[in-house]
């Protein structure tokens, strides 16, 4: 019964967005704002990944808004998880010797190649989300395979309101000196050089150092 | 002259009543087939009463006397007497209507304060039948006023004399026939005694009192018979210009209310109620409505 | 440097700034909220003279950048945010002793950012980020006292409030689609360039007012909140009652008159809002034990009232409904916390516990009283004055489905009185009856008055009082409101001022 | 078939959105129903990318001089669904996290048997 | 300014008297009575001002307010302070051992200052503030005692906020027509209204002064509240509260709509007017019957009340003279012999100790002689028995009545009355007279600062009795105010022109008459006073408990009657509220708990919502 229900609902549903669609054909260029971006976007921001220059510049409220999402997560997790009975896993057997030799191996690289990602974000595809990801899956293997070196949450709480700070600061000096909220006060250098524009990498790296901290959190929050 | 119209009244009233009360025991013995008291046995027990001593209960028993008293004959000062009325510009019948409430409200408070189980039941039943009689009573007195549009008692007598009798009017008769069913219960004689059953709860609200008290009550009850009878003769029979015309009629409409009397049995307070709301109710009812049309 | 933007960048310094400090955390949301509050209050002459518009990013001309709109209706809902998120902050200080305490205030202050957020931005996916940030940071701090009801009750409200959200973000999606901008201005411009005949246009309206209709709480979306009200802590439910929900309904409004301008579909909005109203307090008035769930549906049922009143779509009618909007997040605010510490005292969500509660803490029945009456509409709290402009804008609409609806708004008014007088009397006229039954926690003995602590009666005082205040004198609000609804009603200007600013 | 492979991303995210609902609406283990979300989610974001996607566009990155701007797809979708992955990622945590405390408590996972909650 | 001076006075006099009495209470007694003095003292200032307003302007919605006395709004304020100040006196020593004191007094002063808000209101929307402020005042204080006043209390608020939602409908209609609210302006407005309006007008707005006149469908909350709340303030409520009602409907009648229109609102037979006579004589032989079967004393008079109510009613709808002042002064009438009754059986029931059945009392009048005495007068004024005020307004209500050629209604009205001799006189025989039971042997008479109101109203009663002409001569300037004809008065009743009443003579034709019998009594030989005991038994053993027959007084009748008695407006409403809960507890069973039928809801909504679209 539920289920037909259901269905007719949906049917309804997918009725009206069959003629929703009609107005938005698939494929054809029907960018407006977008062209802007493409056409100015070097010229007024200097990063050359019209994404990020968007994500950080043209959007970047938004995506301090994003950043406050995860960060809102990782705290709502610690609210959630509050309490809970710590279950040491006493009898967790020890990582094997080459599962344990490979992940601090591969650790630091992992960590490396999450900052190569967001510091060039403005350049390459890429940015501090992924770049933070990518190190969360460092630390994401690093809790699986050496449990024993586990870094303290402190570390990645303190971590997280720093680069949390640094991004609303920017925006503070931003607003101070260019007069908008986290305008883009530094000199946009070169395009496409790693040194260019302006504060587009110090948002990425700061960005990066957070959601990698909080995805790291997060991780260890759900684990425990 | 004014002051003679004043007194002459109530004294009458007082008179007349009494003969009333004699004259009633006397009917009622022949009725009987008995040789009765003489006429002016009651002035007699009145008189004999008032020297006798007697027991009493407290301040309420004497005040609320007196007031049922000095009711009733405030009443009469509004009754037209003839050409008698010394209060006829002071209300008119409603005036009339509520001043008759002090005379059972005096007796009660002062049978009340007897604190004699007897008494409260007489009081009971007394208010209870007054409730019965005074709704069509009630409906009559309306009818009348309605008819003549206007609340003055002398209004309507003088009007009665200029045109017709009321009884013999169209409407009005119908409650005029109203009234005479209830006289009876207006003036307290069975079938409607039962608010005062002897037999039953010792004369209800007279049952303490003694001496003076019962000479006051005796004189009241006179009074009452007085005010019953003469508001029938002025409201249905066109009163009268002459003090003797109109102590003939009431003469002539305290016989048949005695007729009555005397042939029926006491109702139970119940079967009296049902009595005084059935057919009286009914006429009255019917002419109210004929007079409220026309 | 008084620029809007503050509002929402000095709180979310500050809550990243939260977690640095540990046992220190609790006073800063007082602090942000308090900044935001005189920061708002000094905004408010400059703007009703002129809305600000803020351009944030590189401050590139709208379109092409996220812009704040501090227009007076964003700065009163700011205002009413942080003053109500003030008051409430300063009662949690003493009212949130276990659990996650420096997460619990961090959260809270950007559950507050994100609906200050919310009523500033202009971009519409921008609103749909301040939204999530405000939805999250609820789901979370619905489940903060950690027992079994409260993660219910999160969870069920994390899964309707997703759906919904993702149903605004396919709104927006097609808007996207359809126009290729996200700024609500140049939407709004571009819809009434276009006829409202495409069904894209209808599809994506019919998405918007679903999703935001979860948050805002319209019958049928509003499963979530009796469930969420009254299971999450006491100061979680004012500021979810008083605040989140308002911002639902102010983003439902904003899409209706500003984004759409839906003339034609007013008449709905308003008969949703009544059959919400009803609804709402009928569920009150069925509700009989736990009195936090009767605050949740009268929350319901004024909300209802506040989309009828949207729904009528006249001046008066958005007038009405902004001061109800006031008057509701003041007096439900005050409600949910003089109950909060009533329920810790006696220790039981039960209406039956309360009996003769006014005894024992005299101010917090006092001020329940207060807040209960003003939520009625009885003279001279302020609730009375805004009930009466959404009934007098009922009826100078000249609208017979209108005038029935406001007949039935007063049916609920009756329904309302019948619910919140049974508390108070429940406060008041009965004896406490079992005096074991009264004090679990804390062990106060019984004939002992066990009032609020300071900290936390102050905050309701302050509610009661402005409660009072506006009621005897409305014009301390009513300014603002004034051209608040201009504002809104004003579609043209709103464009104009966003789109003609260069 | 012409329709279908013009339309066959359309259907696609729709396909994933409706499927989400349909478990949501459906299913009752409350994981179930978290991986609906996040299929509707998911849907939503592909939908956003759909919608900007231009046919044999590239990235929006000059990464290299002498790239068409023209070819060039629509950024924005791409910035928004990267925030929006975001809020998805942050809701799923919350939603197990909640999971993990909800089984605690109630020992199940069966969302017709949570609902102490009701009326 | 003296408008809002006692405005100010009245509604700050009630917080400062709460705030002083938590310094002492013997400060907070203090404050009260002179706040209710002063009230009195400034009101009767204003006596034969011609009619003054003041403008205050509410800065919302454009509207003003507007404070206006006139000789309508001075008479009912008169009557307002001077119940309240009585009511103050009388609390000092009746309330001297309860609890929560300074509220009672706080909220007591506020709903007189509320009341004398609501008459001295020149536009409506303060009226309707007023009015809201007194209802939920009024409110919190019937419930004060707890117990069964709970349930009255909420009964009273619930319909009072029907009625006073009723009346905001009308207000606000009439706003948004006329642009105004000031009573004047929207009486010029009226008249040119168009019947229906007119007839919405004034049904809707006389639902709110049904309800709190508790005229019979309406009445229910009544007798509750009446009977439950403390005595002085039921004297309060049952004199001046519900009174409001009468302003209320003469207001709307009169004042705003005018005779004119009111001539014109008839469809055949029945008219506005009819309509409302049928509901006061419904009204008054319904509460007069059932007064008679209860055994509660403040019960019998919380009946009375209601029944009062139909005879003003049955006055002030005939727009005539004698009617007009026979309804407005039976107001004034009512409202004393009330109070004085409910003082009454408050005395008793503070040196009871709360007996307010009144099968358990008798005797009293030994120990509390000065409360017998208020009480017959008081009953005296209820019945109307000539000499007592309620006779000469009661005289003119009738005689409009029979003269405008309404038999039935004045059937109605004498039917009433009969039933109030009925259980006016249950009232005193219960309590006063009969046997003393044995625990009250010891039992004082009232204190004195109780005995000062009942005297006062006392003597008010005997006076206007005698001397009608004194508040009749205020009543005639409101009926100037409205353009009616006033009625020509004299000192002592109605001069002959108008229907000749003269309560001189009649008192001294009774005064005469018992001055004789006195005489004759006196001169009669002496009684001795014996045990009320002795002469019933004859000396034998009696059981001393009680043999004073009191319990079902009535019970004949009362059988005959209470099978018609049954309330089934009462019933009705309850049965309202039970099914109103019931779909209410219905309604939120929507609410399941199961989170897929929420999202199942969420979804149907969008489906409604994008069909709907599609297709309209």
């Amino acid at each position: 019964m539920r289920k037909i229900i259901s269905l007719i609902l949906l049917g309804i549903v997918c009725v009206g967005i069959i003629f929703a669609l009609y107005s938005i054909p698939f494929g054809k260029d029907k960018i407006k704002v977008g062209k802007h971006y493409i056409y100015n976007g070097i010229k007024e921001t200097g990063a050359v990944n019209i994404v990020t220059s968007v994500v950080l510049n043209y959007r970047g409220f938004d995506t301090l808004g994003e950043v406050t999402i995860l960060f809102i997560a990782a705290l709502g997790l610690g609210v959630v998880l509050y309490g809970k009975k710590k279950k040491r896993k006493e009898g967790l057997e020890p990582a094997s010797l080459v599962l344990y030799t490979g992940c601090r191996f591969l650790f630091p690289l992992i960590l490396l190649f999450g900052a190569y990602i967001f510091i060039h974000g403005h350049l390459t595809p890429g940015g501090g989300f992924q770049g933070g990801a990518i190190i969360a899956s460092g630390f994401l293997l690093s809790y699986l395979g050496c449990p024993r070196k586990w870094i303290s949450k402190e570390r990645f709480n303190i971590t997280e309101s720093l680069g949390g700070l640094v991004f609303v600061i920017m925006g503070l000096i931003g607003l101070t000196i260019g007069g908008y909220f986290l305008s883009n006060f530094l000199p946009k250098g070169i395009a496409n050089t790693l040194f260019s524009a302006g504060i587009i990498p110090i948002l990425y790296c700061a960005v990066g150092f957070k959601v990698g901290a909080e995805l790291a959190g997060i991780i260890y929050n759900m684990i425990e | 002259m004014k002051s003679i119209e004043i007194i002459v009244p109530p004294v009458l009233a007082f008179i007349i009543g009494l003969f009333f009360l004699g004259l009633f025991r006397r009917i009622m013995a022949r009725i009987h087939w008995r040789y009765g008291p003489p006429l002016i046995q009651p002035l007699i027990d009145v008189i004999k009463l008032f020297h006798q001593k007697s027991v009493q209960h407290g301040i309420m028993f004497n005040i609320g006397l007196i007031f049922s008293l000095a009711g009733s004959i405030v009443v009469v000062l509004f009754l037209p007497f003839g050409r008698i009325c010394p209060l006829s510009e002071s209300g008119g019948l409603l005036v009339i209507l509520y001043i008759m409430l002090i005379a059972p409200l005096g007796l009660a408070l002062s049978g009340g304060e007897g604190a004699n189980p007897n008494i409260s039941i007489g009081i009971s039943r007394k208010f209870i039948l007054s409730l019965g009689y005074e709704i069509p009573l009630l409906l009559i007195l309306l009818s009348i006023m309605t008819h003549y549009k206007t609340i003055s008692l002398m209004e309507i007598v003088k009007i009665q004399q200029n045109t017709s009798w009321a009884l013999l009017s169209f409407p009005l008769f119908l409650p005029a026939l109203a009234y005479l069913l209830i006289l009876p219960a207006i003036l307290g004689v069975r079938p409607f005694d039962v608010s005062s059953a002897p037999q039953e709860i010792a004369s209800g609200t007279m049952v303490e009192y003694g001496g003076r008290y019962l000479a006051l009550a005796t004189i009241e009850h006179a009074f009452s018979l007085f005010i019953g009878i003469s508001l029938f003769v002025n409201l249905f029979l066109g009163g009268s210009c002459n003090i003797v015309v109109f102590f003939i009629k009431m003469l002539v409409v305290f016989t048949i209310g005695v007729f009555i009397n005397a042939v029926f049995p006491r109702l139970r307070i119940e079967q009296a109620i049902k009595y005084l709301w059935r057919l009286p109710v009914a006429l009255a009812f019917i002419g109210l409505i004929i007079v409220s049309i026309l | 440097m008084l620029s809007p933007v503050l509002l929402i960048a000095i709180p979310l310094g500050f809550s990243f700034l939260a977690p640095l400090l540990k046992k220190g955390a609790k006073y800063i949301p007082p602090i942000a909220m308090l900044f935001n509050l005189i920061l708002s209050i000094l905004l408010v002459p400059q703007v009703m003279r002129k809305p600000i518009i803020v351009l944030l990013g590189g401050g590139w001309p709208p379109p092409f950048c996220i812009n704040l709109v501090a227009s007076p209706l964003g700065i009163l809902l700011a205002l009413l945010i942080s003053l109500v998120g003030f008051l409430v902050s300063i009662y949690a200080i003493a009212y949130i002793k276990e659990g996650a305490t420096e997460k619990y205030h961090t959260l809270y202050l950007l559950l507050l950012t994100g609906a200050t957020g919310i009523v500033l931005t202009g971009d519409i996916f921008n609103l749909f980020v301040f939204f999530e940030i405000l939805c999250i940071s609820s789901y979370a701090l619905v489940a903060y006292n950690g027992d079994k009801h409260g993660l219910e009750s999160a969870v069920k409200y994390l899964i309707q409030g997703s759906i919904g959200s993702s149903f605004i973000l396919i709104g927006i999606a097609l808007l996207y689609g359809l126009f290729g901008t996200l700024n609500m201005a140049d939407i709004a411009n571009n819809i009434s360039y276009h006829s409202l005949q495409s069904p894209t246009l209808y599809v994506a309206l019919a998405f918007f007012i679903t999703g935001f209709g979860v948050e805002g709480a319209i019958f049928p979306l509003n499963a979530w909140l009796p469930d969420a009200h009254s299971s999450a802590p006491s100061t979680i439910s004012a500021i979810l009652s008083g605040i989140a929900i308002k911002t639902g309904v102010y983003a439902i409004a904003r899409v209706t008159y500003t984004l759409f301008s839906a003339k034609g579909f007013m008449i709905f909005i308003a008969t949703i809002g009544i059959i919400t109203l009803l609804i709402g307090e009928m569920s009150a008035l069925g509700q009989k034990k736990d009195i936090k769930r009767m605050l949740a549906y009268s929350s319901i049922g004024q909300i209802g009232l506040i989309i009828f009143a949207f729904g009528i779509a006249t001046y008066y009618g958005i007038f009405g409904a902004l001061f109800q909007l006031v008057n509701h997040a003041l007096a439900k605010s005050l409600l949910f916390l003089a109950s909060g510490y009533m329920i810790y005292r006696v220790g039981s969500k039960e209406l039956s516990a309360f009996e003769g509660l006014g005894k024992k803490m005299p101010l917090s029945s006092l001020v329940f009283t207060i807040g209960a009456f003003s939520l009625i509409g009885l003279p001279p709290f302020a609730g009375f004055m805004s009930k009466i402009s959404i009934i007098s804008a009922g009826i100078k609409a000249n609208n017979t489905a209108l005038f029935v609806f406001v007949i039935i708004v007063l049916f609920a008014t009756i329904i309302e009185g019948c619910y919140f007088f049974r508390v108070v009397q429940n406060l008041y006229f009965k004896k406490s009856r079992d005096p074991a039954h009264n004090c679990v926690r804390d062990g106060c003995p019984t004939t002992q008055k066990s009032e609020m602590p300071i900290s936390a009666l102050i905050p309701i005082i302050i509610l009661a009082l402005l409660i009072v205040a506006i009621g005897i004198y409305p014009r301390l609000v009513t300014g603002i409101i004034e051209s608040a609804a201009i504002g809104l009603m004003d579609k043209v200007g709103y464009i104009h001022q966003i789109l003609g600013i260069f | 078939m012409n329709f279908l492979s013009n339309n066959i991303y359309y259907i696609g995210c729709f396909g994933l959105i409706f499927i989400g609902l349909y478990i949501v609406l459906t299913k009752k283990n409350l994981i179930k129903v978290i991986i609906g979300i996040n299929f509707i989610d998911t849907g939503v974001n592909l939908f956003l990318i759909t919608i900007g996607y231009i046919r044999g566009g590239t990235a929006p990155i000059f990464s290299r001089p002498g790239l068409n701007p023209e070819r060039m797809v629509d950024p924005i979708p791409q910035a928004l669904v990267l925030t929006t992955i975001v809020i998805g990622v942050s809701v799923l945590a919350l939603a197990l996290s909640l999971a993990i405390r909800l089984y605690h408590h109630y020992g199940t996972l069966n969302l017709r048997k949570i609902r102490e909650l009701k009326w | 300014m003296i408008l809002i001076t006692i405005l100010l006075i009245a509604f700050g006099g009630a917080f400062v008297t709460y705030l002083a009495g938590k310094i002492s209470g013997k400060l907070r007694n203090i404050l009260a009575v002179l706040v209710s003095l002063a009230l009195v003292v400034l009101i009767s200032l204003i006596y034969r001002r011609e009619i003054s307003r003041e403008y205050y302007t509410l800065p919302f919605l454009n509207l003003k307010l507007i404070l206006m006395s006139n000789p309508l709004s001075w008479f009912f304020a008169i009557i307002i302070a001077g119940i309240g100040l009585l009511s103050i006196l009388y609390s000092l020593e009746y309330m001297k051992d309860k609890e929560r004191l300074d509220y009672y007094y706080f909220t007591l002063l506020f709903i007189n200052a509320s009341m004398l808000g609501t008459v001295i209101s020149g536009d409506l929307l303060s009226f309707f503030i007023f009015w809201e402020i007194m209802s939920w005042s009024t409110y919190l204080l019937i419930s004060y005692k707890g117990g069964k006043a709970i349930a009255a209390g909420l009964k009273y608020i619930i319909m009072s906020i029907i009625g006073s939602l009723a009346m905001l409908l009308v207000i606000i209609s009439l706003y948004s027509r006329y642009g105004t609210m000031e009573i004047s302006a929207i009486a010029s407005y009226m008249q040119t209204a168009s019947i229906g309006y007119t007839l919405f007008i004034l049904i809707t707005s006389s639902l709110s002064f049904v309800i709190i006149n508790a005229f019979w469908p309406l009445h229910t909350w009544l007798p509750d509240a009446h009977a439950e709340a403390v005595s002085p303030f039921s004297s309060v409520l049952s004199a001046v509260l519900v009174r409001k009602g009468i302003y209320g409907l003469y207001l709307f009648m009169y004042v705003i709509l005018g005779l004119n229109i009111l001539n014109k609102l008839h469809v055949g037979f029945i008219s506005f007017s009819s309509v409302l006579c049928g509901i006061g004589a419904v009204t008054i032989v319904f509460a007069a019957f059932t007064a008679l079967v209860q055994e509660d004393s403040k019960r019998i008079l919380a009946w009375s009340t209601v029944g009062q109510g139909g005879y003003m009613l049955l006055g002030i709808v005939f727009a005539t003279a004698s009617g007009m002042t026979g309804g407005m002064f039976h107001v004034l009438n009512h409202c004393i012999y009330i109070a004085l009754l409910f003082f009454v059986a408050g005395a008793i029931e503070h040196r009871t100790g709360g007996i307010r059945n009144i099968n358990e009392l008798g005797g009293l009048i030994k120990r509390m002689p000065v409360t017998f005495i208020a009480a017959l007068v008081g009953i005296s004024g209820l019945i109307g028995i000539p000499l007592t005020n309620g006779f000469v307004s009661k005289w003119l209500i009738y005689k409009t009545l029979i003269l405008g050629n309404h038999p039935f209604l004045a059937f109605a009205a004498f039917v009433g009355t009969w039933g109030t001799v009925l259980y006016g006189y249950k009232f005193i025989h219960n309590i006063f007279l009969g046997q003393l039971p044995e625990k009250y042997k010891h039992i004082k008479e009232a204190p004195l600062l109780m005995q000062l109101p009942m005297i006062l109203l006392t003597v008010t009663v005997i006076l206007f009795g005698v001397l009608p002409g004194i508040p009749l001569r205020v009543i005639s300037a409101i009926q100037r105010q409205v353009a009616l004809p006033p009625l020509q008065t004299t000192l002592f009743g109605i001069p002959k022109e108008a229907g000749e009443l003269n309560m001189i003579n009649v008192l001294f034709a009774i005064l005469i008459s018992c001055f004789i019998v006195w005489l004759l009594f006196r001169r009669a030989a002496k009684s001795v006073p014996v045990q009320q005991d002795d002469s019933y038994a004859a000396g034998s053993y009696v059981p001393k408990e009680k043999y004073h027959y009191t319990v079902n007084f009535y019970n004949p009748l009362s059988k005959m009657i209470t099978p018609y008695l049954r309330d089934v407006a009462s019933l009705f409403y309850l049965n309202i509220a039970r099914g109103t809960q019931r779909v209410c507890n219905i309604i939120r069973r929507v609410y399941v708990g199961e989170v897929g039928y929420y999202a199942m809801y969420i979804v149907l909504f969008l489906a409604f919502l994008i069909f709907i679209q599609m297709f309209f």
